[in-house]
């Protein structure tokens, strides 16, 4: 049957009539080919114009709707909509924009006419062309999984169980909790870390909407949005979960050393105890001891010297045959909330970390200072004794161009809070070597300003170097930190008991992994990238995949939670639509046309395509694809076609442009 | 200029950052943070009338004649301590050669003006023999530039005579002519 | 193992003595040096001072004639090493530079592509020798020798890719593979005063007194090192620094050549070390001679 | 009467159309010599589309996206850049210059930004004056051209009847 | 694409008369007569359902004894080589008329084929450079053919030389394309077999090949491709169990259909495009392009412009077999 286009044109007021000559572009139109209708209106998108087209549509004068008015990007849906009210396929509608790149823009006169009559040609032309598409809906599954028991994973998965949906959390160590554990204060406010973070540990190991999985991994990520098929691997903890309540019995007897002593002080500062079954810290949830295999004679090698601990345990909770165990399960939507590690310092060889004793991290530093660790929260040097004067060495690792470009933006003022918890505790001096001071949170430059009271010493310069060469009595077994102060324009030796690394934030080293399993992309940086800088931090560019805390970036708790809590709602606005709509106008790849030349299988920027080894073709995943058309352009034998978009109505496009010259060529429809 | 004054901008050279940015090794002068790094590594930055860090303001806001003028770029003994350690990779000690070689050019080198000196009898060497000869080297530059200190020299020139360390007659390299006729190319096409 | 290799002009004059061990422990640790024919000066860093392309352009009239061996570029002066290194780096990484070097190649009827790796002696030593096969050779007995491996800047700076810049460690390796004891001192890589010596003794001879005064309070027994202006500093102006500093250094100051020989158990002779200003005495020469 | 190139732009829908929209909004006048088709992204441009449309009359074709980074689809537009450079390796060949196609980068934001370079790719255009490519492939196929066999025999004396 | 063995068809052809069959050779290099010929011993089964007509390669009928034949005569012709000059294109057209079925036999009558790269120049400067130029040209009068000539009585007329080369298509209505330059001899016998058998698809296909690209019937592995360098195979010698392409050396594979057997790709040549495009595809070597492009690694205009510059003649070795038959069919001028 023959095709009947209905061709309607707007005036919008005077905002398209007032330049071009609507009579004669309807009489043009009326002489278009396969054109059976055409219709001129004051304000098509108004009520009384929609009705106009949808009765056409119902009373079956037209199979296929041209609008020529304004962008696409202003009413497209708009006129679908009615289409779609008519009895028609949405998709046999197409638009012709005179408004915003016609009328609005040139001067009154032919050209402007005639440029409208052109538009409207191609969009005839691809309109006959058009092919009905139907948008396909799929279920989301009301479960969610979060990777990373941080305070961003806990504060996520925590929102999540309290709106009612159930939430599987799985942390890659035997305890959730993340850096924030270890800390004892947390600046600006100087808050008990413990005391905000425990009550929320607890709560997401007793919540009846969170499965807790610790000391696991993510193995597998299948599937897209709203329905996602997990499988992860639960590492070999050798105490059974069930069993243990977590009494200390074991580790008190245990003779196997996680972490060795060296003369009267552990090698390593820790903050649960040093033994191979061991608790990571007092208040983990769960509360359940691990086994480190390296290090328990047990199970280090064949002799299974040991066995201590099973013993003690009254509860026959350890078990030295545990194994690791796969789990699958499905959820509808991703959080990754698995944040970073810090820069490893001994790389940067002139700052002696790794040669020098007293040369620690920060994140060493929390674990000294906070009450639990292995000093009692005591500040001493390696030798048990007070220091006299602690420097705290800012931007390592970061701001510098042969480790990382990027400011990690929390050290200056964790190195501030250093200065505060020092002077509360110890009589020591504290030094401050800074390039720039960066407290842009709120409350974070009153912070400064209070430091600034307390008798800190601020250098601004970036260390040169950390040296135990004394030049004079007074540097006589001191470690010497050698610096500009480059406000003074002069070179100064400041020597110190203590040094402390201000060392930045890096991605995680399982990042990478991660986020290739879910479909994601990480930056340069090695950070997860976001969908939009701006207007997307939470999303990614994969449906139903969500960021919280410092995978995506260095940043501070507040801003961390804030991003959690934004992830979780982002989650719950997916969950509480039910179903999600997939985009119909996707890539199609002809299974009888495609080579399998895997071109194709780079091109898409969301992993749509993928490559069917049984078959041997690729195959585009509708419920990934956005519809870019990039692999369709890149596909060598044309076997991809861009449904909406494809070549032949392009082709059209462009002919119907020039239809008015001389000579026309038509493009034929399919088959 | 510099001390106890108003630095007014039309009296300084707000040219200099580019010409040094756009010499070969300057390209990445722009982005120095004031970090001072380089200062701090620098074993001869207290002698300096600019440590590194600073030279590299001073570039940056024109101060053209105190940066040719000054010690630090012929105090530089070419260490790379400070361009290792540059967080933002700028090869300072080739920075610090364009300086010597555009104060030379242009009779800025009073303050090092004794290194210009041996550098250029160097070159001079060099050119002459296809390869140094020390001893020559030597004896031209104490009778250029330390002619009051020439005792000062002695012992050190004893200690390496004594030794066996010291060539009385120069080696010529055999084919002078074609290193000629790629200096002269040189000279030729004009330094970049 | 055949290299093609660049002495410098140092090595021909002030560090003779350098080539002599040179000449000495190659052949044992199965280094073939064959002497590029007719190289000339490579301009170390006086000549950059003055021009910058010119001496690129001479430096790479040596590596042009090197590259048609298809052999590494050996040399076993820092300056020469950092010099040809940096000529390739600034011909390789800058086009403009490429093209005038080129240039001025072609008007010597020489042309070069870029291609030849050059390295210095102690990476051949270390990378290239098997340590094993110099450990079995070693006939003297040096384990109580104290030695300072003392590295200088120009070969780990800029990095050159084969050690650390801030802690190098691969001549401490080749210490202890020759069976004496490595010196731990913080110093190692700091700067002599290189050329400023000629120039700006006072404070070159500050520079060599932080040096030598950390080497001796960390119990060395004599200072290794591979750089003959390193080398001259230390060792010829020792007495200087002695009596501007009012101190009192003996430490000799020996090429790492020099340590192989002795250790494989070369006569001093062979070693040239009778050219030393400060002669090895006291304590080291009780290890070296008692063994 | 001076020449008025006929232009076709294809334009990304997320910047570059959305930009063009933009400099509808701002009422920012540029020439009306251009029709821009919307694709989802510069992507989805492939050759055959600029060429079919120098093929079919246009003088000069515009090609936007957004800039380099901001691709909606992340990195579209580098495949739309790789492919350009390659077309303009090969129009000489068909005796087409390469400055009739050109690549333009156009933000959602830069109404006024394609307004300018439709003005200044117009003048370009039209300096460089009408390209015709049928118009010439007819022109010497016309040369060639024998004609029908019908009237070929007929011209030399009904052979067929012989 | 696989084909069952010709013997298989053979036995079922069925035809009852045999074809009256023509073979004409054009503008071309005469390679497609051989492929013909090289179907060796199965040219006597050929032989035996077809009767061979007209073949001016290898027997004496004249023209007018064609023009002499009832319109609609031939059962089949099958037209070899590009429409060059005025002569083959008078008799693709007389042809057309004789016969049931038209055949574009070859990359020539199909695309155009190696010498439709003469559209990339104009007539005159080919003219010139042939008669005038080459280096081993020896003409002092510099003449260039006239199309007619006369001397004393003698009255000679050569064709006229076209200006642009055509496909057969471009100038009659053709039926079916074999492809291949040349077509290969079994694919030409089972194409003969489709129509025996009267199981020809529908009007304008291409028989005697495949429906999906040549890299499907490529024996080599293929992997995700990402390009950074450009290789000829003069400048080295490819991994033979590698995708070409992935090695830098520039396989037309993917825009060519297969059935040729990957003669080429089997000896370590790549791909040269003569079975041209499948039917979707406008433009083989804009498709080529476009294809190719998309998987480049670089990303910043300097770094593409600098790959891509390695790219030996681009425009000829996307266009190798099929410039007439692209969308600008030839240079402008
Ligand atoms: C020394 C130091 C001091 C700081 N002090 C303060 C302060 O005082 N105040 C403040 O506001 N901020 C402070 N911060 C910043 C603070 O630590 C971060 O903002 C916060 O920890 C980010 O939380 P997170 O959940 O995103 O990441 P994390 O705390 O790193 O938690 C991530 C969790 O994910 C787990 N994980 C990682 N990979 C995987 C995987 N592949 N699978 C499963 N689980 C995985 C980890 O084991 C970890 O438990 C400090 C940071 C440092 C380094
Ligand atoms: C000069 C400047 C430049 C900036 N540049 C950038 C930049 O480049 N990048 C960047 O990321 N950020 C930038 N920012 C920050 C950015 O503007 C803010 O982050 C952002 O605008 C905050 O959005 P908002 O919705 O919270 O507040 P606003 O943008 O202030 O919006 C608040 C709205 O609430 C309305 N409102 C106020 N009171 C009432 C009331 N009582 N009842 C009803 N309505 C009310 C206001 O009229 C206003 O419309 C810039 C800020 C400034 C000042
Ligand atoms: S078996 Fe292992 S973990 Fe248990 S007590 Fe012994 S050493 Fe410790
Ligand atoms: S937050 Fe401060 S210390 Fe950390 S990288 Fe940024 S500027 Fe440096
Ligand atoms: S590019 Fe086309 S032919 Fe090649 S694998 Fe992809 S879909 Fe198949
Ligand atoms: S159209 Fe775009 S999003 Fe869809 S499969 Fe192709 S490349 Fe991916
Ligand atoms: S180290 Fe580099 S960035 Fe820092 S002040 Fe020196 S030149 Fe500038
Ligand atoms: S290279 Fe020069 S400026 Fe740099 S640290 Fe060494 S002496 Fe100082
Ligand atoms: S591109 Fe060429 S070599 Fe690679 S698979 Fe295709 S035909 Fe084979
Ligand atoms: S491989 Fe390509 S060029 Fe070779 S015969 Fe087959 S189609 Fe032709």
């Amino acid at each position: 049957m023959a095709v009947r286009i209905g061709v309607y044109i707007c005036h919008c007021g005077t905002n398209i009539a007032g330049k071009v000559d609507i009579d004669e572009v309807v009489e043009f139109a009326r002489g278009l080919e396969n054109v059976s209708l055409v219709k001129d209106y004051k304000f098509m998108c108004s009520d009384p114009g929609q009705a106009l087209l949808q009765k056409d549509v119902e009373d079956g004068l037209i199979d296929r709707v041209v609008v020529a008015s304004c962008s696409p990007l202003m009413h497209e849906n708009t006129f679908r909509k009615a289409t779609e009210r008519g009895g028609l396929n949405p998709y046999l509608f197409t638009m012709a924009n005179i408004r915003e790149q016609c009328s609005w823009v040139h001067l009154d006169g032919a050209e402007t006419t005639d440029k409208a009559k052109d538009l409207i040609a191609a969009a005839v032309r691809r309109a006959f062309l058009l092919e009905p598409l139907t948008k396909r809906e799929v279920p989301i599954n009301p479960r969610t999984l979060v990777i990373g028991g941080g305070i961003a994973g806990i504060q996520a998965a925590l929102d999540l169980a309290e709106a009612g949906k159930q939430v599987v959390l799985v942390e890659r160590e035997p305890s959730i909790g993340g850096h924030m554990a270890k800390f004892d204060k947390t600046f600006p406010t100087l808050d008990c870390s413990a005391c905000i973070l425990t009550p929320r540990m607890v709560s997401v190991g007793q919540h009846p909407n969170i499965e807790l999985m610790t000391y696991s991994e993510i193995e597998e990520v299948g599937g897209y949005v709203g329905n996602f098929n997990v499988t992860v691997r639960k590492k070999a903890r050798y105490v059974d979960e069930q069993l243990c309540n977590g009494c200390g019995a074991c580790w008190e007897k245990c003779p196997g050393t996680r972490v060795p002593r060296k003369g009267n002080v552990h090698e390593k500062l820790s903050l649960g105890p040093t033994t191979s079954i061991y608790m990571p810290f007092m208040q983990a949830v769960p509360a359940i001891p691990v086994i480190d295999a390296q290090t328990c004679l047990y199970l280090k090698d064949d002799q299974h010297k040991c066995g201590l601990c099973a013993k003690e345990c009254e509860r026959d909770a350890i078990n030295y045959d545990m194994e690791d165990e796969s789990v699958e399960f499905e959820v509808g939507n991703i959080i990754i909330a698995s944040g970073f590690q810090t820069f490893d310092p001994s790389v940067i060889k002139r700052y002696g970390y790794d040669r020098l004793d007293n040369v620690i991290t920060a994140l060493q530093f929390e674990i000294m200072n906070c009450a639990s660790g292995s000093t009692g929260g005591k500040i001493q040097k390696a030798d048990g004794s007070e220091p006299e004067a602690i420097g705290i060495v800012h931007c390592v690792g970061s701001r510098d161009e042969n480790y990382h470009e990027y400011c990690s933006r929390v050290c200056c003022m964790y190195s501030l809070k250093y200065s505060h918890l020092i002077k509360e505790k110890t009589n020591a001096e504290v030094y401050q070597f800074y390039i720039d001071m960066r407290c842009f949170g709120k409350g974070y430059e009153e912070f400064y300003d209070r430091l600034l009271t307390e008798d800190v010493r601020f250098v601004r310069g970036k260390v040169a170097e950390v040296t135990d060469v004394a030049m004079n009595e007074a540097e006589e077994g001191k470690l010497i930190v050698r610096v500009e102060d480059t406000l003074l324009g002069s070179v100064r030796r400041i020597p110190l008991d203590m040094v402390i690394l201000s060392t930045g934030l890096e991605a995680h080293h399982s990042l990478k992994d991660v986020a290739n399993k879910c479909n994601v992309s990480v930056g340069s940086d090695g950070f997860i990238i976001e969908k939009h800088p701006k207007l997307g931090p939470v999303a990614t560019a994969t449906d139903g995949v969500f960021l919280a805390g410092a995978c995506q970036s260095p940043k501070d708790i507040p801003d961390t939670v804030a991003q959690a809590s934004a992830a979780s709602s982002a989650v719950l606005s997916m969950i509480t639509r039910e179903k999600i709509e997939i985009e119909a106008a996707t890539a199609e790849v002809n299974e009888d046309k495609c080579s399998g030349c895997k071109l194709c299988n780079t091109l898409c920027p969301y992993l749509a395509v993928k490559f069917d080894e049984e078959k041997g073709v690729s195959v585009v995943n509708e419920a990934l694809c956005k519809g870019c058309g990039t692999c369709v352009a890149g596909c060598p034998s044309g076997a991809i076609s861009a449904k909406h978009f494809e070549d032949r109505q392009i082709f059209a496009e462009i002919e119907g442009i020039f239809s008015g010259l001389e000579y026309k060529t038509v493009s034929k429809p399919k088959g | 200029m510099l001390e106890n004054e108003v630095c007014y901008e039309a009296t300084l050279d707000h040219d200099f950052l580019d010409e040094i940015y756009s010499l070969p090794g300057g390209e990445e002068i722009k982005r120095c943070i004031q970090c001072g790094s380089c200062s701090g590594s620098c074993p001869q930055a207290c002698q300096m009338d600019h440590a590194p860090r600073k030279i590299f303001s001073l570039i940056r806001a024109g101060f053209r004649d105190e940066v040719l003028e000054s010690n630090t770029i012929w105090l530089c003994s070419s260490c790379y301590t400070c361009a290792v350690r540059c967080p933002k990779e700028i090869k300072i000690t080739d920075v610090m050669y364009a300086l010597k070689r555009l104060a030379i050019k242009e009779g800025k080198a009073r303050k090092g003006r004794k290194a210009a000196v041996l550098s250029k009898n160097f070159v001079k060497m060099v050119n002459k023999y296809g390869r140094n000869h020390e001893t020559e080297l030597m004896t031209r530059y104490i009778l250029e530039a330390e002619l009051f200190n020439a005792l000062h020299f002695v012992p050190q020139g004893m200690r390496l005579m004594m030794n066996g360390r010291l060539p009385v007659m120069p080696h010529k390299i055999k084919n002078l002519d074609q290193l000629r006729k790629i200096i002269n190319k040189v000279e030729e096409l004009g330094e970049i | 193992m055949k290299y093609t290799y660049y002495p410098g002009c140092s090595v021909t004059a002030t560090a003779n003595l350098y080539q002599e061990s040179i000449d000495t422990v190659a052949p044992s640790l199965g280094i073939e040096l064959e002497e590029l024919d007719d190289w000339n000066c490579c301009g170390a860093t006086a000549y950059m001072s003055v021009r910058e392309l010119m001496s690129f352009a001479i430096s790479a009239r040596n590596l042009a004639m090197a590259e048609k061996f298809h052999r590494d570029l050996v040399t076993p002066c820092s300056a020469c090493y950092l010099v040809l290194n940096k000529t390739n780096h600034y011909f390789n990484d800058y086009p403009d530079m490429r093209s005038k070097i080129g240039k001025a190649l072609e008007a010597g009827g020489l042309s070069y592509s870029g291609n030849v790796r050059v390295r210095h002696i102690l990476d051949v030593i270390v990378n290239d020798v098997d340590m094993e096969k110099i450990s079995s050779q070693v006939t003297r007995d040096l384990k109580e020798l104290r030695v300072a491996p003392y590295y200088g800047c120009q070969i780990v700076r800029p990095e050159m890719g084969f050690d650390d810049p801030d802690e190098p460690e691969s001549m401490d390796r080749l210490i202890e593979t020759l069976g004496a004891e490595t010196v731990d001192y913080s110093m190692k890589t700091k700067c002599c005063g290189a050329s400023l010596m000629g120039t700006e003794e006072k404070m070159a001879l500050a520079l060599c007194r932080d040096l030598l005064m950390d080497a001796q309070k960390k119990g060395a027994h004599c200072i290794v090192t591979l750089c003959p202006l390193c080398q001259m500093n230390l060792d010829i102006y020792q007495p200087k620094v002695n009596s501007l500093f009012k101190t009192d250094f003996k430490i000799p100051v020996i090429y790492i050549t020099q340590l192989i020989g002795i250790a494989l158990g070369a006569s001093p002779a062979e070693l040239g070390m009778k050219r030393l200003g400060v002669k090895v005495s006291g304590e080291m020469k009780r290890i070296i001679e008692g063994a | 009467m001076t020449f008025e190139p006929k232009i076709v732009g294809f334009l990304c829908n997320w910047c570059s159309y959305t930009g063009a929209d933009l400099a509808g909004t701002s009422r920012i006048k540029y020439s009306p010599n251009i029709r821009s088709i919307r694709v989802m992204c510069s992507g989805r441009i492939e050759p055959t589309f600029i060429v079919k449309a120098l093929y079919e009359g246009a003088d000069g074709v515009l090609i936007a996206g957004c800039h380099p980074g901001d691709c909606h689809y992340q990195e579209g537009n580098y495949k739309a850049l790789r492919r350009y450079r390659m077309l303009r390796m090969i129009l000489p060949g068909f005796g087409i210059e390469p400055e009739r196609v050109r690549l333009e980068w156009v933000a959602a934001s830069e109404g006024e930004r394609f307004a300018n370079v439709v003005d200044e790719f117009t003048d370009q255009i039209r300096d460089l004056g009408p390209l015709k490519v049928r118009d010439s492939l007819e022109r010497i196929l016309s040369e060639d051209a024998i004609p029908e066999l019908e009237e070929a025999m007929e011209e030399s004396g009904d052979a067929n009847e012989a | 694409m696989r084909f069952r063995s010709w013997k298989k068809l053979w036995k079922k052809a069925v035809t009852p008369m045999k074809l009256k069959t023509g073979i004409y050779w054009g503008a071309g290099c005469g390679g497609c007569d051989v492929a013909v010929l090289d179907v060796h011993e199965k040219i006597l089964l050929v032989a035996e359902k077809m009767e061979l007509l007209f073949w001016p390669i290898a027997m004496d009928f004249k023209y007018e004894d064609v023009e002499k034949m009832e319109d609609g005569e031939f059962d089949i012709v099958m037209y070899n080589g590009a429409i060059r000059n005025s002569e083959n294109e008078e008799i693709a057209k007389l042809l057309r008329k004789k016969s049931k079925t038209m055949v574009a036999l070859g990359a020539c009558a199909h695309l155009g084929g190696l010498i439709a790269m003469a559209n990339f120049h104009t007539r005159e400067s080919l003219l010139n450079r042939v008669y005038l130029e080459t280096e081993s040209t020896d003409n002092p009068d510099s003449v260039i053919p006239a199309e007619k000539w006369k001397k004393g009585e003698e009255e000679l007329e050569l064709p006229a030389f076209h200006s642009t080369v055509k496909t057969l298509d471009q100038v009659v209505d053709v039926d079916y394309y074999i492809p291949g330059c040349p077509p290969v001899p079994d694919q030409i016998v089972s194409a003969l077999v489709q129509v025996w058998e009267g199981k020809l698809p529908g009007k304008g296909s291409v028989i005697g090949a495949g429906e999906r690209t040549l890299c499907d019937e490529c024996p080599r592995e293929k992997e995700e491709k990402s390009i950074t360098e450009f290789k000829r195979p003069v400048d080295a010698i490819p991994e033979p169990e590698k995708c070409l392409l992935e090695q830098g050396f520039l396989c037309l594979g993917p825009v060519t259909r297969e059935g040729c057997g990957a003669r080429c790709i089997k000896t370590n040549v790549p791909c040269r495009g003569c079975y041209g495009p499948l039917e979707e595809v406008n433009d083989q070597g804009l498709r080529m392009l476009s294809a190719l492009a998309s998987v480049l690694e670089p990303k910043e205009e300097k770094a593409i412009d600098e790959l891509i510059s390695q790219l030996p003649d681009p425009l000829r070795t996307f266009y190798r077999f099929s410039a007439a038959a692209s969308i600008l069919r030839r240079k402008k001028v």
